[in-house]
């Protein structure tokens, strides 16, 4: 019936390339360790993080053959190169803070490159996604690898279950987002965004079929970014997983399913994106408060940071929110409306940058805080009188902490600020209102870390930072949140032209 | 606006105490007590033959013009707010000028010797000296505000003052209170200020200070239709200051000062500051019948109130102290009834006389060790011969005694009263009543004190003498004064020629405007002043009668009969007599109704209830409080369950269904 | 030369944050920090004085100007400038910079490079909010003023610092978020977050009154203004001595000049409105305030609260309308710097030698310190407003414009009841000073007590001669913010009592005649 | 009666609903996993049945494709479930109680 | 014909999936999946996905299912005795309410809109082995390949969690 469609792939290797790299890095980081047995044990992570630093060269050198690749399949330009840069640096992070616990009992895992570059593979793919199967799949990579980072350290009873629950309760998202999928797929005849686009614009769109069905996809999403209520999983595998996983969590995956969730909207925007527009408002409010309300009542620090995710996935929902909000979708306002869409996606790319910076600063401190034991000091009070034991490592943590709490100068603040001046620029000021009012209660959690770490005497000292080179790591990321704090305007800049690129 | 001559020798009026109470303020201790007592007085001195001098040029200028000025410049200079930094003086700021300085300058000599063995001697004169710049800044002062500025500085000073012994809580307590009671005082004032000031502003020329009491004279028609607020408001300021109903109260307990400082400031100068000012702004209070009553009913309320708490007071000073608020009631009452000349004459011969009173009790305690209680004390005459002396010129001359000064000023605000349209025959009856009574508690003091036998301790007993020159001159000079310095305002019934009140009359022109005005309405006949001169007369000899029989009757009491003041004392079951002897309760119905009640308001309901419980604890930790937890209900749904997760997962995505479908 | 003269707003600004990076980075013995503080401060003072000698008094628009853009394409750009209510401002912060990092030479010995890393980096905080005329610039200072001053209450404070500097964090955080909104939504009606287009923006009569009371909520905190105060006592008496100070002096004043630089101007119909109820409240804050700090048994809560009623004479001064009120508050908030930080430097001074600061711990110190009792006496003199002190004059014109005022509601009735904090004010200040300085000298620990040293009275001295200095001569104020008094309050079409007679053309700044609109900005400055 | 389109998606609701309510209630980690198949294979009715409504094998693909990631995923919950059991000697996920507020 | 068989395999998937989800023991719950699998395979037939049946049979039923009982037969014990009860009877309405308003709303809507018909037989081949393969391996080369790495994770995370430490083939 219909004939062989063999995708030219001679012209897209130039696209390509990072994703090869990735994909082919991982398997050689696999067969490195398995048969090169004369290595050293960090020579691992130096080829990890080689092979990121080639995807951002190749993507700073390399040819840009932007458009559809694969048939369809997916499709680079500005705004994926964007994300793979970002989750290069992540990954680099991630490996850097990994790598210092080599040393400690159960945590030598050979295993966390190969899915590092597999997890950070799949997060490419969702974001280049042009098909639901490659939304499928890319996520799928991601996930699994990621449950095997979370769940993976062995001996590590809490690490296992917060795999386990992670694992099961991704799964149930998993078939929800399928559902999602087929409805679409069924209303628009195939699961590549260009049909879909087609569909929504040449028939009318069945409200319970796509209108189900996107909103089925969006829960997927949501539970990836931790909207409320499915969020749940995120405090408990937060505080279960490896902290450098917790990180890498926090912002990649936070980033990579923002990345696809705004690209999701827009493809369903305009015409039917209302038919849950408001439920997703709703949920907007409930994920800002939920999150900082219950990280209010934490003593964990990875609890806290976990439930601050949830909220600042609160704030970037309120991008989204703004990003299809309707007057957006008006016609006759569509000159001014595309430039509130344009000042909103913009926000969201910025702000996932910033908040990677920052709470990879964060992450990186409280990843090597520990006992001698190699007991993680996940307790707030550990770090009682840190500022006098470590006056850096304090610092820094205090400055990622700040500017999670949105206080200038830092670039908490400024995504925030561009963020809420999108919201307010679209007339939402409600929303604004109720975000901002997020963000001070916010503050005070943040703020008894703080406290602790500068104002609270020390009990146990033996607690400290153990990895100078995790310390400076995050330390130069401190001083990024700075500068991008009062100087942001040519990355936002740049955020806004990326961003038109996949917008209307 | 008329021209009128500059003289700068004004400033230095003021300058100079200033200067030599900051030169000893800031050395203190390290200079030596010579030293400083000669830089105090000499400074006060200086100012005296400055204002003498000033004063006599004031003489040389035809009668209309006597006005010199001094102006050091802009103070406060915004928009067409324009208050500058000046001195004037003219005929009445003049004499109050130097009344001040020359009474004061006594008063410093004396000081020399009452102070000689206190250690705090360089910190007391340059309070002195400070309270002298103070004084003559409120009595030079250009406009309301310099003279506001004299106000409170002078209310620093004698609280400075009262609070000088501060090892004793009470002194300071009494320093305090006389401080924040000049304070209410001060409110009405500043309000009188602004409603003038609000008033005027508008109808300003360029450059004319908006304060300044010539602009005020100028321009009092303005003012007219709210003359008797300005009015009031001011004389709740002159109550304050002048120890008049409601505020006197804390005249009687400034007599914890050092007894100089009574004499100085809580006699002769600062407390008649309030007459002063009414008498300034007499242009505004002749505009108001009401406020002129007001002045004239509080005056003569007090005049009488006090003197029937001083028969009853043991302490020396006290007595006095109620005295001087007796007396600051007949200025006022004077004020009321438009003499504003007279008021001033009387303010001056009060400054004799009771200065000279205050340092003659101040002797006499130097002598007792201290002793303040008269029921210790008697037969003081023989031992200190110059202080009786002279303490009994200044009992004549404030019981009025021909031919004594008190006599003069008394008779005449008497006469006036009973004469004025303003006044009539119960206030005058009043008056009458209260110099009668003045005469009795004076000579009480004078027997308990100086006749009879000594009721000391023989240690006591044993250190009385006579006071040193420096403290005995002041006291002659002063009793000198109290004898002839009533003779300059003798009277014309008398064949005298008031020159006193004429001296003045430019200032108080337009005051003597209304009277003849009203004179006039009323059909004032030539024929009337004759008769008004028999009624002078008759009225004239019966208040000396009235002193003479005062002064007999208490000697006779004291002297001879003590049996008949214990018998008054217990008459109607002695209460009358606690009454008198406890002030009539007032201190205590303040503490009872404004003082208590406000700190207990305060603490109890603003403080701890409103601030920490309702504000601080309700709302601001109230709430935080909710949110906190909110945050730890919303918590347990962290359970750990993971099939309750994804039960909350489904809830989610029922949500969505049903939105739809219902929208759908 | 002229690089520094060129850009003089920005070196004053970043000059003491520059010194804290280095005292952060490099300086690490405390002696060496604590003279590192001193020169960098006294050098900013040095480069402020440049301000205050070329300055232009007679005109109320902008000077210095600098501007370079920031973000949106300029839409918001680092926009700093001066007119005279910035000046004397931040003279006062200039000028009690030295002084503060002095007093603390002895009081602090834990950590002092921070400490005065935090102070340095505070008070470029808070130079940068009194230049800044972006709004958003604004509001980054105005926030970043939290940081150091969160530190130094919570590393340096008292027993319960914690919770009092939290509590001043968060208290300060409630107001500023909704005046974020509110600036936002300001941004999209002007296009710019330039102050000056702020200004020319109509906006409709609600959106005014919600705006007003977004920007409103978050100065009224910083003030404070009647029941938001809670949070003053208590960081007050938690912070150090030379966080007191700052807090009194300057910060405290950030809120009065927001209303009027910002909050005022820019919302008329919401000024109209709310007129008013603040004033209400600010006459609350007057007797209040007074009442409460008089039953206070802690010196520094007492001085707190006395706070509270001083700065409701300002709030009432402003939201008379008047010209007068207005300069009056400016002046008190001057006035009150000088008194209240002298104040609590003097209840520093105690603190370090007793480590107690209850009154009935006191009694009698006049004997054992007989010069530091005098330095109280005259600042509680100041305090207490005493004509011949700065205080007197702050005051008597906020009370005198008030009284005046003919656009706000019962101006009469509110000036009479806020005159009585005067009386209020005299009552619980001697009464203070009475228990704490009179008296026999009860208590054995406060007998041989060491006098103000000369590093103290040289600390105290700068303070109380400009106590005097401005009694005596407040034109050196007036002069200088006249005319930009008359430039902010001209889109409230001015104060009738100095106004309102056209044969005086009572203010220098006052329009021409024929010219329509008064004249906001010259252009030409910002553009060069 | 003729069997549509609409007859194929409502049974894959129904047996979506049942593997969801399932997952729900059920404690043994195992039976959870097979619930999550269970809906995985509703999806691929649906997705079946589109692909049929279409005339178009995409949805054909898909399906093929989620088993293989059904396949994997399993695989992993598995191994993490071998694990867990032999650090606890139970796969009842209520007993899975060291994370949780 | 196609309706009986619809009916047929519809309520035996639906009776064994609810088996699964009643039955206490899991090898029960297991075999009860595997029957529903079966029926589902039979569903895919009707829907002409003939492939897919195959596949659902094969790979569903018989790899997966048999890893499924392989584990629960590896861990013993506590698996097989299964849950002491599903539910308290009090969270039973808590649990069905949500899935039984989907159902309403749902039948609801259908009720409203009818039913949608097929338009048409299906084509000629279509879900054939080739029909599909060929979409695999043109069209969704990318999801091949991608699907490698899906199974190359599963592998590597399986060996990894599985395996104990010292018996890793790296090591």
């Amino acid at each position: 019936m219909n004939e062989l469609i063999v995708p030219n792939l001679s012209s897209q290797w130039g696209a390509l390339l990072p994703y090869l790299i990735v994909a082919v890095g991982g398997l050689l980081v696999m067969v490195v360790d398995s048969f090169v047995r004369t290595l050293k044990k960090d020579h691992l992570s130096y080829l990890t993080m080689f092979i990121l630093i080639c995807v951002v060269i190749v993507q700073i050198v390399g040819r840009r053959t932007d458009g559809d690749l694969l048939g369809g399949m997916m499709i680079t330009g500005d705004f994926t190169r964007f994300f793979n840069y970002l989750f290069a640096g992540i990954g680099v992070m991630t490996t850097i803070f990994a790598t210092g616990l080599y040393d400690r009992e159960g945590r030598y895992r050979p295993e966390f490159y190969p899915l590092l570059l597999f997890s950070i593979l799949g997060m490419m793919i969702l974001v280049a996604a042009n098909d639901l199967l490659t939304i499928f799949l890319g996520l799928e990579t991601m996930s699994l690898a990621t449950y095997i980072l979370v769940g993976g350290v062995r001996g590590n009873i809490r690490s296992s279950e917060a795999g386990f629950k992670y694992l099961i309760l991704g799964g149930f998202s998993s078939a929800f987002l399928l559902m999602g999928m087929a409805l679409i797929y069924g209303f628009a005849g195939g699961t590549g965004f260009a049909d879909i686009a087609h569909a929504m614009k040449t028939q009318n769109p069945d409200v319970l079929i796509v209108g189900l069905g996107s909103a089925l996809m969006l829960v997927g999403f949501g539970f990836k970014v931790a909207m409320v209520p499915f969020h749940m999983w995120t405090p408990d595998v937060y505080d279960g997983a490896p902290t450098y996983v917790t990180g890498f969590m926090a912002t990649a995956i936070k980033a990579a399913a923002f990345a696809i969730l705004v690209r999701f909207v827009i493809l369903m925007q305009p015409q039917l994106a209302f038919a849950w527009y408001p439920v997703l408002v709703a949920l907007t409010i409930l994920t800002m408060s939920f999150g900082n309300l219950v990280a209010l009542a934490q003593s964990n620090i990875k609890r806290m940071l976990a439930w601050s995710s949830v909220a600042h996935a609160g704030y970037l929902l309120l991008g989204v929110v703004t990003l299809i909000s309707p007057s957006v979708g008006g016609s006759d306002m569509m000159m001014r409306s595309q430039e509130i869409g344009e000042s909103a996606g913009a926000a969201i790319l910025f702000y996932l940058v910033g908040y990677a910076l920052m709470n990879l600063a964060a992450f990186g401190i409280i990843n090597v805080m520990n006992h001698k034991s190699g007991e993680d000091a996940v307790d707030i009070n550990r770090y009682a009188g840190l500022s006098r034991r470590q006056p850096l490592a304090a610092a820094t943590l205090g400055i990622a902490l700040l500017s999670l709490a949105g206080i200038p100068p830092f670039v908490g603040f400024m995504a925030k600020f561009y963020l809420f001046s999108a919201v307010v620029r679209a007339g939402l000021i409600p929303l604004a209102v109720i975000g901002v009012i997020n963000s001070l209660i916010s503050v005070y959690y943040y703020l008894r870390v703080l406290v602790v770490m500068y104002m609270k005497e020390p009990e146990d000292t033996s607690y400290h930072g153990t990895e100078l080179v995790s310390v400076v790591t995050s330390g130069v990321l401190a001083l990024l949140v700075i500068w991008l704090g009062v100087m942001p305007d040519a990355f936002h800049r740049a955020a806004l032209v990326i961003f038109r690129q996949i917008h209307f | 606006m008329e021209s009128h001559a500059t003289e700068s020798l004004l400033r230095w009026i003021v300058l100079v105490p200033l200067l030599a109470a900051a030169v000893g303020g800031l050395l203190n201790r390290r200079l030596p007590k010579q030293v400083a007592g000669l830089l105090a007085c000499g400074a006060v001195g200086v100012s005296f033959a400055l204002s003498v001098t000033v004063f006599l040029r004031l003489t040389r200028m035809p009668a209309a013009e006597r006005f010199v000025s001094d102006t050091m410049g802009t103070w406060i200079g915004f928009g067409n707010l324009q208050i500058d930094l000046g001195f004037t003086m003219d005929p009445l700021s003049g004499v109050m000028a130097l009344v001040v300085t020359g009474v004061g300058f006594l008063i410093h000599i004396y000081s020399l010797g009452y102070m000689a063995h206190d250690e705090g001697f360089g910190r007391f004169f340059a309070y002195m000296n400070l309270f002298i710049f103070a004084m003559m800044t409120l009595v030079l002062g250009e406009n309301m505000l310099m003279l506001f500025v004299g106000w409170e500085g002078v209310g620093l000073c004698s609280y400075l003052l009262i609070a000088f012994w501060f090892n004793d809580e009470a002194n300071a307590a009494a320093g305090k209170k006389a401080f924040i009671v000049n304070r209410i005082g001060d409110f009405g004032f500043l309000l009188g200020i602004f409603l003038i000031g609000t008033t005027l502003l508008p109808h300003l020329a360029e450059g004319e200070g908006l304060f300044s009491f010539r602009t005020l004279q100028h321009h009092a028609g303005i003012m007219a239709p709210v003359a008797t607020a300005i009015c009031l408001l001011l004389f709740l300021g002159a109550t304050g200051k002048s120890a008049q109903i409601p505020l006197y109260i804390w005249l009687p307990d400034a007599m914890a000062g050092p007894t100089p400082v009574s004499a100085l400031i809580h006699a002769a100068t600062m407390v008649t500051a309030g007459v002063y000012m009414v008498a300034r702004m007499n242009f505004l209070f002749v505009l108001s019948p009401t406020a002129m009553g007001v002045v004239a009913a509080v005056g003569v309320v007090t005049a009488i109130f006090a003197a029937t708490i001083a028969l009853t007071q043991n302490d020396i000073k006290k007595v006095l102290a109620y005295s001087t608020v007796s007396q600051l009631g007949y200025m006022m009452l004077a004020c009321g009834v438009g003499a504003f000349g007279i008021a001033i004459f009387h303010v001056m011969t009060h400054a004799f006389f009771k200065a000279l009173l205050f340092l003659g009790s101040g002797s006499v305690i130097h002598a007792m060790s201290n002793e303040k209680d008269m029921r210790v004390m008697g037969g003081l005459k023989k031992k200190l011969p110059i202080t009786f002396w002279t303490f009994l010129i200044g009992t004549l001359a404030l019981a009025g005694i021909f031919p004594f000064a008190g006599f003069f000023s008394k008779d005449e605000i008497l006469w006036k009263t009973f004469s004025s349209e303003l006044g009539g025959v119960l206030p005058w009856a009043l008056g009458f009543l209260a110099a009668g009574l003045t005469a009795f508690y004076m000579m009480r003091l004078v027997v308990l004190t100086f006749f009879g036998e000594n009721r000391a301790s023989a240690e006591v007993k044993s250190h009385i003498h006579e006071s040193p020159a420096t403290m005995t001159m002041p006291l002659v000079i002063l009793a000198v004064l109290s004898l002839v310095g009533g003779w300059i305002g003798w009277p014309h019934f008398m064949g005298g020629g008031a020159w006193f009140e004429q001296w003045l009359a430019p200032v108080f022109s337009s005051g003597h405007g209304a009277a003849a005005h009203g004179a006039a309405v009323h059909g004032a006949a030539a024929g009337e002043a004759v008769h008004d001169t028999m009624m002078e007369w008759i009225l004239a000899g019966a208040s000396l009668a009235w002193g003479l029989i005062g002064l007999g009757v208490g000697y006779f009491v004291y002297m001879k009969k003590i049996s008949i003041a214990t018998s008054l004392r217990n008459l109607g079951g002695g209460v009358p007599y606690k009454i008198l002897l406890n002030k009539y309760y007032v201190d205590e119905a303040y503490e009872g109704t404004f003082i208590r009640p406000g700190y207990l308001l305060s603490k109890n309901v603003l403080w701890k209830i409103v601030d920490a419980g309702l504000i601080d604890g309700l709302l601001v930790n109230g709430s935080a409080l909710v949110v906190a937890i909110t945050g730890s209900v919303l918590r347990l749904f962290q359970n750990g369950m993971v099939r309750f997760y994804a039960w909350s997962f489904t809830i989610g995505v029922t949500v969505f269904v049903l939105y739809l479908s219902f929208s759908g | 030369m002229s690089l520094i003269t060129d850009h003089i707003l920005t070196w004053v600004t970043f000059l003491p944050l520059l010194g804290s990076v280095l005292l952060w980075t490099i300086v690490r013995r405390d002696s060496h920090a604590r003279i590192f503080a001193l020169v960098v401060a006294l050098a900013d003072f040095v480069l402020s004085l440049h301000l205050w000698f070329h300055f232009d008094s007679s005109r109320g628009d902008d000077q210095f100007v600098e501007k370079v853009a920031w973000l949106f394409n300029g839409q918001i750009s680092y926009h700093m400038g001066m007119d005279g209510i910035s000046l004397v401002l931040v003279m006062l912060t200039t000028f009690l910079g030295p002084l503060v990092i002095l007093s603390t030479w002895k009081a602090i010995t834990d950590r002092v490079p921070e400490f005065m890393a935090f102070l340095l980096f505070l008070q470029a905080a808070m130079l940068g909010t009194f230049f800044a005329r972006d709004m958003l610039l604004f509001y980054v200072f105005w926030e970043v003023m939290l940081i150091p001053m969160y530190f130094i209450i919570g590393m340096w404070g008292g027993q319960r610092r914690i919770y009092a500097a939290v509590k001043f964090f968060i208290f300060t955080m409630v107001g500023s978020v909704f005046m974020l909104v509110g600036i936002l939504y300001l941004y999209f009606q002007a296009g710019s977050m330039n102050l000056f287009d702020f200004l020319e923006v109509a906006l409709g009569h609600e959106a005014q009154l919600w705006l007003f009371a977004a920007f409103f909520l978050a100065f009224a905190i910083k003030v404070p203004v009647f029941p938001l105060h809670t949070w003053l006592p208590d960081a007050h008496v938690e912070a150090p001595t030379a966080g007191s100070v700052v807090l009194a002096a300057v910060l405290l004043k950030m809120g009065i000049y927001g209303m009027l630089r910002f909050a005022m101007p820019l919302f008329p119909d919401g000024v109209a409105f709310f007129a008013p109820a603040i004033s209400i409240l600010a006459v609350i804050g007057i007797i209040y305030g007074a009442l409460v700090a008089m039953v206070q048994p802690d010196v520094k809560k007492l001085v707190a609260y006395s706070s509270v009623s001083h700065l409701g004479f300002v709030v009432l001064g402003l939201f008379s309308l008047t010209p007068l009120g207005v300069a009056g508050g400016i002046f008190t908030m001057i006035a009150h710097g000088l008194s209240t930080g002298a104040l609590f430097l003097l209840v520093g001074v105690i603190y370090e030698r007793r480590h107690t600061r209850q009154i009935s711990e006191f009694g009698g110190l006049a004997h054992e310190m007989p010069v530091f009792a005098t330095f109280f006496m005259i600042t509680t003199l100041a305090s207490v407003g005493l004509p011949g002190m700065a205080g007197f004059i702050g005051e008597f014109m906020i009370l005198f414009g008030t009284f005046g005022s003919e656009t706000l509601a019962h101006a009469k009735l509110m000036t009479i009841l806020a005159t009585t904090g005067v009386v209020l004010g005299a009552i619980y200040m001697l009464w203070m000073y009475q228990r704490v300085f009179f008296g026999k000298l009860a208590n054995e620990k406060n007998k041989g007590l060491p006098d103000l040293s000369l590093r103290e009275i040289a600390v105290l001295l700068p303070i109380v001669i400009f106590m005097f200095w401005l009694g005596v001569r407040p034109g050196l104020i007036l002069d200088k913010v006249e005319a930009s008094v008359a430039t902010v309050l001209a889109p409230l079409n001015g104060g009738p009592i100095l106004t309102d007679d056209p044969g005086h053309h009572a203010l220098r700044a006052e329009p021409e005649p024929g010219q329509d609109h008064p004249v906001f900005i010259v252009r030409d400055t910002e553009n060069q | 009666m003729e069997i549509t389109l609409t007859h194929y998606l409502l049974l894959a609701m129904t047996v979506f609903l049942t593997g969801m309510v399932g997952f729900v209630v059920r404690r043994n980690a195992i039976v959870m996993l097979m619930c999550v198949e269970l809906m995985l294979s509703s999806v691929n009715i649906v997705f079946a049945a589109y692909s049929r409504f279409h005339a178009n094998a995409d949805g054909h693909v898909f399906v093929l494709m989620n088993f293989a990631v059904a396949a994997a995923e399993a695989a992993i919950g598995l191994a993490i479930l071998v694990e867990i059991f032999r650090r606890r000697r139970t796969v009842n996920v209520d007993d899975l109680k060291a994370l949780m507020e | 014909m196609e309706g009986i068989l619809f009916w047929v395999f519809g309520s035996m998937m639906v009776f064994g999936g609810l088996m699964m989800v009643v039955q206490r023991s899991a090898v029960v719950s297991a075999v009860w999946l595997i029957f529903a699998f079966v029926s589902a395979a039979g569903i895919f037939a009707l829907l002409s996905a003939p492939f897919l049946a195959v596949m659902q049979i094969l790979v569903y039923a018989g790899a997966i299912m048999v890893l499924f009982l392989f584990v629960i037969m590896m861990l013993q014990g506590p698996v097989l005795e299964g849950d002491q009860k599903l539910l308290g009877r009090s969270l039973w309405p808590a649990v069905a309410i949500p899935p039984l308003a989907i159902v309403v709303m749902i039948v609801g809507y259908v009720m409203r809109n009818g039913l949608t018909g097929w338009g048409g037989p299906a084509p000629e081949g279509f879900g054939s082995p080739e029909h599909v393969a060929g979409l695999l391996l043109g069209k969704y080369l990318l999801a091949f390949e991608l699907i490698s790495i899906v199974l190359l994770v599963a592998i590597i995370g399986a060996l990894a969690v599985g395996k104990d430490e010292r018996k890793l083939p790296w090591k």
